[in-house]
């Protein structure tokens, strides 16, 4: 789609510094789709999942196999629904905290890399944005419980709050253990580091990370507020939880928000610890990386392989990335659900000092590794493949600035920049 | 100063309205303005304690603004971010114990509102 | 007028709204409410101006925490459902009043002062380092009390120091601000009771 | 050597009583008022004194062989005058010039002179003032007796002061306001320290060696008399009587400053006999630089008629050819004379001593009677060779008046301490006649006679005094010989030494037998018509002392009778008397031995030797006068001599009339005392009242005083009271007027101020209205009109 983008782009060469915005404009149309889209299959996938796990069918009825469009009717049923707006509730605040809920959620996806390059904005700050963005999502909760004038609401709203606000510190410590490791917050460096074996994966990195994969893992859950941890929405105590007076699309907004947000966690976990979008297999990782660089320098082949081997990329990531999803819904449908006060507890009593214990050890790790080894890491060396992330970075903008030198002025170089459309136009 | 110049001549420029809003230095400056005023307006207005603080909030925000507008246009360069990240932080701490202190005011008198809040009355 | 301008009239006109919108909202939640895409705002325009980590911090620490922390404080302090507590309408005009009058002396004199612009770049009218949106690790360097930026750009003849001091004491202040914060909101009979 | 040794054995006698007198009154027995360690320890220091005092006599005989006392000696002083000799070598008498030893068969006496410097308390230039000792015979005599008398006192006054052996003592004497006794803790251990402080002084005065040095003592024992004479302090009459003391010395030492300020002007030394100086020149006294031609008249310069000063070796001039005026020597004599006036309670001083008695009786008897006052004589016998004639007569007139004064009052009074007191004063008078009238010898030897018995009669007054519980008044005795015999006995004998009766031997009275007051007193009546013979027109000073010898007998024998002979008068008061404890008799029977004996052999006796031993050189001979001068003759000894024995006689019968009156009086009821006391009651009321003289200075001095007082008082409180009370009503005027600008300018602007800053402040209490939002505004509203103010006054 990148590829698109560029082409859009191009297109519009003679509106000034518009065909960028257009560009942009169109990839956050894709965006959104995928955002959109995404939702069904994971609900289709929760419902058989479920339904396995309590040996039953699932959804059959609807579509043909697998009952595969039973979200779709789902989806035509709700926006088919009315809105409703309680007579209690802060109309205003009502109706926009879905909004708030789901453009966080999506927000997100703006700086998470499906692919090498493929990335709406490289930031260099990659991570922290996205973990930013991820934070967002909290407020809308909130605004739910307290706007729809119910108490089932409020104490869903303050559970979610209270669970989502302790539970962001050991997340951004757990996503910052592999950083350590990596020395780079821009998830397009960190997912190039990994490339080669397997063992480069920053999971396998040191025993620390080991570990940090499993408990940003569960903190991911929780602050998804997936089961165990779905306080907010704890039907046997609380209807529904912050979404109990809203129906209809509203009420699904929060779950493409959900669904989403869980999609993201995710797949920050496969760029952070499972490699991104690198196979884990050195032989093809390298042939997609040659293929890559060839299309780059615009030496030998053509723009159509880098983009195959993207494509390629893009799909081991969302793979990894809905498989941790899927072990999500495993999750809800094997653990029974915690206490509220159980759940500050495990976070705050056991969670942060666990993920600070990390974080110190991943600091000093590769100094036992140099005490030890005379290197700092016991696979393939890190720095490398450092210079090897920044070196495509570079590349990536150096051929942007070379094929827009002619009739770009330095304000749309600097719009590049910040937007990076401009990677893609090579591959 | 040399380039320093204030005169309502040359200031009467800002009562036309500006045609396009070009993203230029005084265009940072302006919304930090903005920010800043209603922060104060808010302050000054709201009698909700945890009003007062958004105001708080908002004030220190119209400064963050500039600093980054001056660290991106002018050869402040990182200080400016740098500031700004400061300032942030340092707003997240008092906001903190701003909103202790509010909680306390609560306690004590079941009321969040601050001109209840007239001990000192001369 | 290109695409940055565009996405900053957007912000900008996002951000001052939002802010009017705080001062004139009445309940606690909606000010919240607009606060937060205020901030927001503010956030995206800090990204505009290639400040990625600012802005990043600016969602993180205010979006994510410092107004979550306010509308606890409403909720804990709300002795009604959506409280109001109502200002004379007098006030507000007289504070607009007040505010607009402000408003205009402080972009008097901002507009009446011929800025420094950064001499390295006066055709493209910004800051190099700034300009070219790698501003993480120059940021991350300063803090540990060095600046490539500038050791790099002046010739070496002066090494600027960075801002260790000023992080070290700024850590420790939030250690001191957590125990303070804590110690006051801890739970205490009311006084009414 | 013997100086040496003297000079330390008499400065051991000397400084132990003052160590004494600081252990005492320091030592904290003030904490045991019961204790009589304080009395042992004065009683053990004077003692000592007295041992290191007799042989230090002993040591001094031995020295000179005792030559003093065989009569060779006293022959040679014949011999020597009838030798001419050469006025410097009479200059100095201790030293007899070796011709006149050559010339006569040797009779050597060695040294019997020492006189020295102990301590220099000042040096001007070439001139000092020292502590010095000069020890003659007659020093050793007086430091024998003094210290023999103390210690019997002190003995005494252990059992007579027992009743101050408590811690609550009850003084009927002494009255409060509220009419009670005063109630106070006893003072033994107080008294013991100023006797042992008295004898210090005392003793200091006696070994002085230098004038000034006697000056200073002089004034120590007029405090010490003061605080003996006011022990009683809760007593009003014992504090007049001890500020009468004083004053009345003070003005007699008025008259010796002077004298001692024209010595130091023109003999520029206060030394009496030569020292030796620590640069070891020999330095001439007082005595060496008056010089006196053979015939004992001073030298004088033919054309001034100065008196020539010689052998002088300080001074300016040793040349020895400075002289002095005849009239300021003159002055100078009676200055130091006014001293011992005044010192000896001699006319016209005499009114303190009486009063006196109102200290402890102890106290009269030692310091009223037998020493402090006979100081005044001692000092006279000391200073006599810068005596000159006109001050001898002074002295011999003043003596007389005083004797016969003090004596007719003694017969009406009946206070039996009170006629001890009159008594002493009439033999202080007989002293002086003594003296006055050339007789040295004899002077001195009534001082040492008197003093025995007379603190024998004070002691036995005192053992009378304490047996009948401090009865005074002899009206109310009687009889008392059954009750209190030693009393008795020892007053008996005390009483015919001083009356001076004597047993006529068959041959002549060279052997009489008599006691030792008839030797003294004879001697000095023998004198006195010496005296009278060569100057007829001075015939009063033979009369009057033979008459006041009768007189004397009488009222003494007087004072026996009432006290001790006829029938108890008052009864309560006979049956509680008793007699005093042996430790106050004892002392009275050793007195008395020595009132008997003490003199025996009359003027061939040991003391009158001793004590003449080292008498002035031109006292043996006398001084005649120059023919048809109007200047008095002094007799010789010879002269003395040969009108011994009528004197004698005389003075026999006056004493033996009197006594025989006075038994006629008070021994029998033949006569009624009563009657004549009415038919001579003019007289008795003139005696009774002591001629007067109290009355007298009140009206000379006391009055005048007053009235000068009371004119000073009234310029005080007229004049001077005025100008302050003016001067202080225009303060105030100007004050007040001060006040009006005060409070009007100052504290109205101060206080504008104030009100005005407070108003302000209340104004700006409205601005405070504790409201955030308005602070908030007002900060908006200055930033803005701040600015306004900038853009209008800085356009570009």
């Amino acid at each position: 789609m990148m590829f698109a983008a560029q082409s859009i782009a191009d297109f519009f060469q003679g509106f000034g510094g518009w065909q960028y915005v257009i560009a942009a404009i169109i990839h956050a149309v894709l965006l959104v789709h995928v955002f959109a889209v995404s939702p069904f299959a994971f609900i289709w996938l929760e419902r058989k999942v479920s339904g396995r796990i309590q040996d039953r069918l699932g959804p059959t009825r609807v579509g043909g196999l697998f009952g595969w469009l039973q979200s779709l009717a789902d989806g035509i049923k709700l926006v088919q629904k009315e809105d409703l707006c309680p007579s209690a509730a802060d109309s205003m605040l009502f109706r926009s905290a879905p909004y708030i809920v789901c453009v966080s959620s999506f927000a997100a996806f703006m700086v998470l890399p499906f692919s090498h390059g493929w990335v709406a904005v490289a930031a260099d700050c990659g991570l922290f944005i996205i973990l930013a963005i991820l934070s967002l999502e909290v407020f809308g909760i909130i605004m739910a419980g307290y706007s729809s004038g119910s108490k089932w609401s409020l104490f869903g709203g303050m559970r979610e709050a209270a669970q989502m606000v302790s539970y962001e510190i050991p997340l951004a410590i757990c996503a910052l253990v592999p950083v350590i490791a990596a020395g780079s917050l821009n998830l397009g460096e960190v997912g190039g580091m990994q490339r080669g074996w397997f063992t480069n994966w920053f999971m396998f990195h040191d025993p620390f990370t080991f570990i940090a994969f499993f408990v940003y893992f569960v903190v991911a859950t929780a602050s998804c507020k997936r089961a165990p941890f779905d306080l907010a929405e704890a039907e046997s105590e609380l209807v529904g939880g912050f979404h109990t007076e809203y129906s209809g699309m509203r009420w699904s907004f929060f779950f493409m928000g959900e669904y989403a947000s869980m999609f993201a966690v995710c797949g920050i976990a496969s760029i952070l610890f499972l490699g991104g979008w690198n196979t884990g297999l050195a032989p093809i990782d390298d042939a997609l990386y040659a293929a890559r660089n060839a299309s780059i320098d615009g030496t030998s082949g053509s723009a159509a392989v880098g983009y195959l081997a993207n494509v390629i990329g893009a799909g081991v990531f969302v793979a990894k990335a809905s498989f941790g999803v899927f072990v999500q819904v495993w999750l809800r449908w094997t653990l029974p659900r915690l206490r509220i006060d159980q759940v500050m507890t495990t976070c705050l009593k056991y969670l942060v000092p666990i993920s600070c214990f990390l974080f110190l050890g991943a600091t000093l790790w590769p100094l036992i590794m140099v005490t030890g080894m005379g290197r700092t890491t016991w696979t393939s060396p890190i720095g490398d493949r450092a210079a090897q992330g920044l070196q495509e970075t570079r590349d990536g903008n150096r051929v942007a600035r070379i094929s827009d030198a002619g009739n770009l002025d330095a304000a749309q170089a600097r719009v590049g920049d910040t937007g990076h459309i401009g990677e893609g136009v090579v591959q | 100063m040399t380039g320093r110049r204030i005169g309502l001549i040359q200031n009467s420029k800002f009562l036309l309205v500006r045609s396009s809003m070009t993203a230029d230095l005084n265009s940072y400056l302006f919304v930090g303005a903005v920010l800043f005023v209603c922060g104060v307006v808010c302050m000054a207005t709201k009698r909700n304690g945890i009003g007062v603080l958004m105001g708080v909030e908002l004030v220190l925000n119209g400064a963050n603004v500039n600093f980054v507008a001056f660290s991106r246009y002018t050869d402040l360069g990182l200080d400016g971010q740098v500031f700004s990240l400061f300032v942030i932080v340092l707003a997240a701490a008092e906001a903190a114990v701003a909103l202790a202190i509010a909680l306390n005011f609560y306690n004590n008198h079941l009321t969040i509102d601050v001109d209840r809040a007239n001990k000192l009355k001369g | 007028m290109n695409g940055e301008s565009f996405l900053f009239t957007v912000f900008a006109l996002a951000t001052c709204l939002g802010a009017i919108a705080v001062v004139f909202s009445q309940t606690v939640v909606r000010m919240a409410f607009w606060l937060v895409i205020s901030l927001g705002s503010t956030a995206a325009l800090f990204f505009l101006a290639n400040a990625d980590f600012v802005g990043a911090a600016q969602l993180l620490i205010y979006v994510g925490g410092t107004l979550v922390l306010l509308v606890f404080g409403v909720m804990l302090t709300a002795s009604g459902p959506y409280l109001k507590i109502a200002t004379s309408p007098g006030e507000i005009v007289m504070g607009s009043c007040v505010g607009l009058l402000f408003l205009v002396v402080v972009y008097a004199s901002l507009n009446g002062v011929n800025w420094r612009k950064s001499p390295a770049a006066a055709t493209e009218n910004s800051n190099p380092v700034v300009a070219t949106g790698k501003t993480l690790r120059p940021i991350g360097l300063s803090f540990l009390g060095s600046r490539p930026d500038q050791d790099l750009t002046s010739d070496g003849d002066t090494l600027t120091p960075g801002y260790l001091l000023p992080f070290e004491i700024v850590s420790v202040h939030l250690l001191v601000v957590l125990i303070g914060a804590a110690y006051l909101a801890r739970a205490k009979r009311r006084a009414g009771e | 050597m013997v100086g040496e040794t003297l000079r330390n054995l008499l400065m051991i006698a000397w400084l132990l009583p003052l160590a004494g007198f600081a252990v005492e009154i320091f030592g904290g027995f003030w904490g045991s008022r019961k204790s009589r360690v304080a009395a042992w320890m004065s009683v053990g220091c004077i003692g000592i004194g007295f041992l290191c005092s007799l042989s230090a006599l002993l040591i001094w005989g031995n020295s000179n062989s005792w030559t003093v006392l065989d009569h060779d000696s006293h022959d040679e002083t014949h011999v020597d005058t009838d030798h001419a000799k050469p006025a410097d070598a009479l200059a100095t008498d201790t030293h007899p010039s070796p011709d006149s030893h050559t010339s006569h068969p040797p009779v050597v006496r060695g040294k019997t002179v020492y006189s020295g410097t102990l301590y220099y308390l000042a040096r001007f230039g070439s001139l000092d003032i020292s502590l010095d000792y000069y020890i003659d015979s007659l020093t050793l005599v007086m430091f024998t007796m003094v210290t023999f008398i103390a210690t019997c006192i002190h003995l005494f006054a252990m059992g007579y002061m027992s009743e101050e052996l408590t811690e609550e003592l009850v003084d009927h004497s002494a009255h409060l306001s509220n009419g009670h006794h005063v109630h106070r803790p006893g003072r033994y251990y107080r008294f013991f320290a100023f006797l042992s402080l008295f004898c210090f002084s005392m003793l200091g005065l006696v070994l002085a060696g230098n004038i000034f040095q006697v000056f200073i003592f002089w004034e120590l024992v007029g405090i010490c008399s003061f605080l003996l004479i006011g022990f009683y302090t809760e007593r009003k009459s014992a504090c007049n009587a001890a500020n009468k003391a004083f004053i009345m010395n003070r003005v007699g030492d008025f008259g010796f400053l002077i004298g001692l300020m024209v010595l130091w002007t023109f003999f520029g030394t206060f030394r009496f006999g030569e020292t030796v100086n620590d640069t070891g020149e020999v330095q001439a006294g007082l005595f060496q630089m008056l010089a006196r031609d053979e015939t004992g008249n001073v030298l004088r310069d033919a054309a001034s008629g100065d008196v020539k000063i010689g052998a002088v070796t300080t001074g300016a001039d040793p040349g020895g050819n400075r002289t002095i005026p005849y009239s300021l020597l003159v002055v100078a004599g009676l200055g130091v004379f006014a001293g011992c006036v005044g010192k000896s309670a001699q006319f016209p001083l005499q009114t303190w001593l009486p009063d006196a008695m109102e200290g402890p009786t102890p106290v009269s008897a030692l310091v009223h009677s037998a020493t402090m006052v006979a100081a005044g004589v001692y000092l006279v016998g000391r200073f006599y060779p810068m005596f000159v004639q006109e001050v001898l007569l002074t002295i011999a007139y003043v003596g007389c008046i005083t004797l016969f004064m003090a004596a007719t009052i003694a017969i009406v009074a009946t206070d039996i301490k009170k006629v001890l007191a009159y008594s002493t004063i009439s033999q202080l008078g007989y002293m002086m006649l003594g003296l006055g009238v050339f007789g040295w010898g004899a002077g001195l030897f009534h001082l040492i006679t008197h003093a025995f018995f007379k603190s024998l009669m004070f002691l036995c007054s005192g053992s009378v005094i304490y047996g009948c519980h401090h009865e005074q008044e002899m009206p109310k005795m009687g009889g008392l010989w059954r009750k209190m015999p030693i009393t008795a006995f020892t007053m008996l004998v005390g009483v015919i030494a001083i009356s001076g009766l004597a047993i006529p031997g068959l041959i002549g009275l060279s052997s009489v037998f008599a006691f030792s007051g008839f030797f003294s007193k004879d001697a000095v009546v023998a004198t006195s018509l010496a005296f009278v013979k060569d100057n007829p027109s001075h015939f009063l000073l033979f009369i009057v002392p033979l008459i006041t010898a009768g007189i004397t007998a009488f009222y003494m024998f007087r004072l026996w009778f009432y006290t001790f002979a006829g029938k108890p008068r008052d009864q309560h008061l006979y049956d509680h008397c008793h007699e005093s404890p042996w430790i106050m008799t004892g002392p009275l029977l050793a007195l008395s031995f020595f009132a008997a004996f003490c003199a025996i052999g009359g003027e061939d006796g040991p003391l009158y030797r001793l004590i003449t031993g080292d008498q002035p050189a031109h006292i043996a001979h006398g001084i005649a006068a120059a023919a048809g001068s109007g200047e008095i003759t002094l007799p010789g000894h010879d002269a003395i001599h040969d009108v011994h024995g009528t004197a004698g006689t005389l003075a026999l019968i006056a004493a033996a009339s009197g006594t025989c009156l006075a038994w006629l009086l008070y021994g029998t009821t033949l006569v009624n005392v009563a009657e004549i006391r009415r038919q001579l009651s003019g007289l008795h009321g003139f005696l009774v009242d002591k001629w007067h003289f109290d009355e007298m200075y009140d009206a000379l001095f006391v009055k005048p005083a007053h009235v000068v007082g009371q004119g000073c008082a009234w310029i005080d409180k007229t004049v001077f009271d005025g100008i302050i009370h003016a001067s202080a009503k225009i303060m105030i005027f100007v004050s007040k007027w001060d006040k009006l600008f005060d409070e009007a300018v100052v504290d109205g602007f101060v206080n504008l101020l104030g009100n005005s800053t407070f108003a302000f402040g209340r104004s700006l209490r409205v601005i405070q209205t504790g409201r955030l939002r308005q602070y908030v505004m007002f900060i908006v509203v200055g930033v803005v009109a701040l600015f306004a103010i900038l853009f209008t006054t800085f356009p570009g």
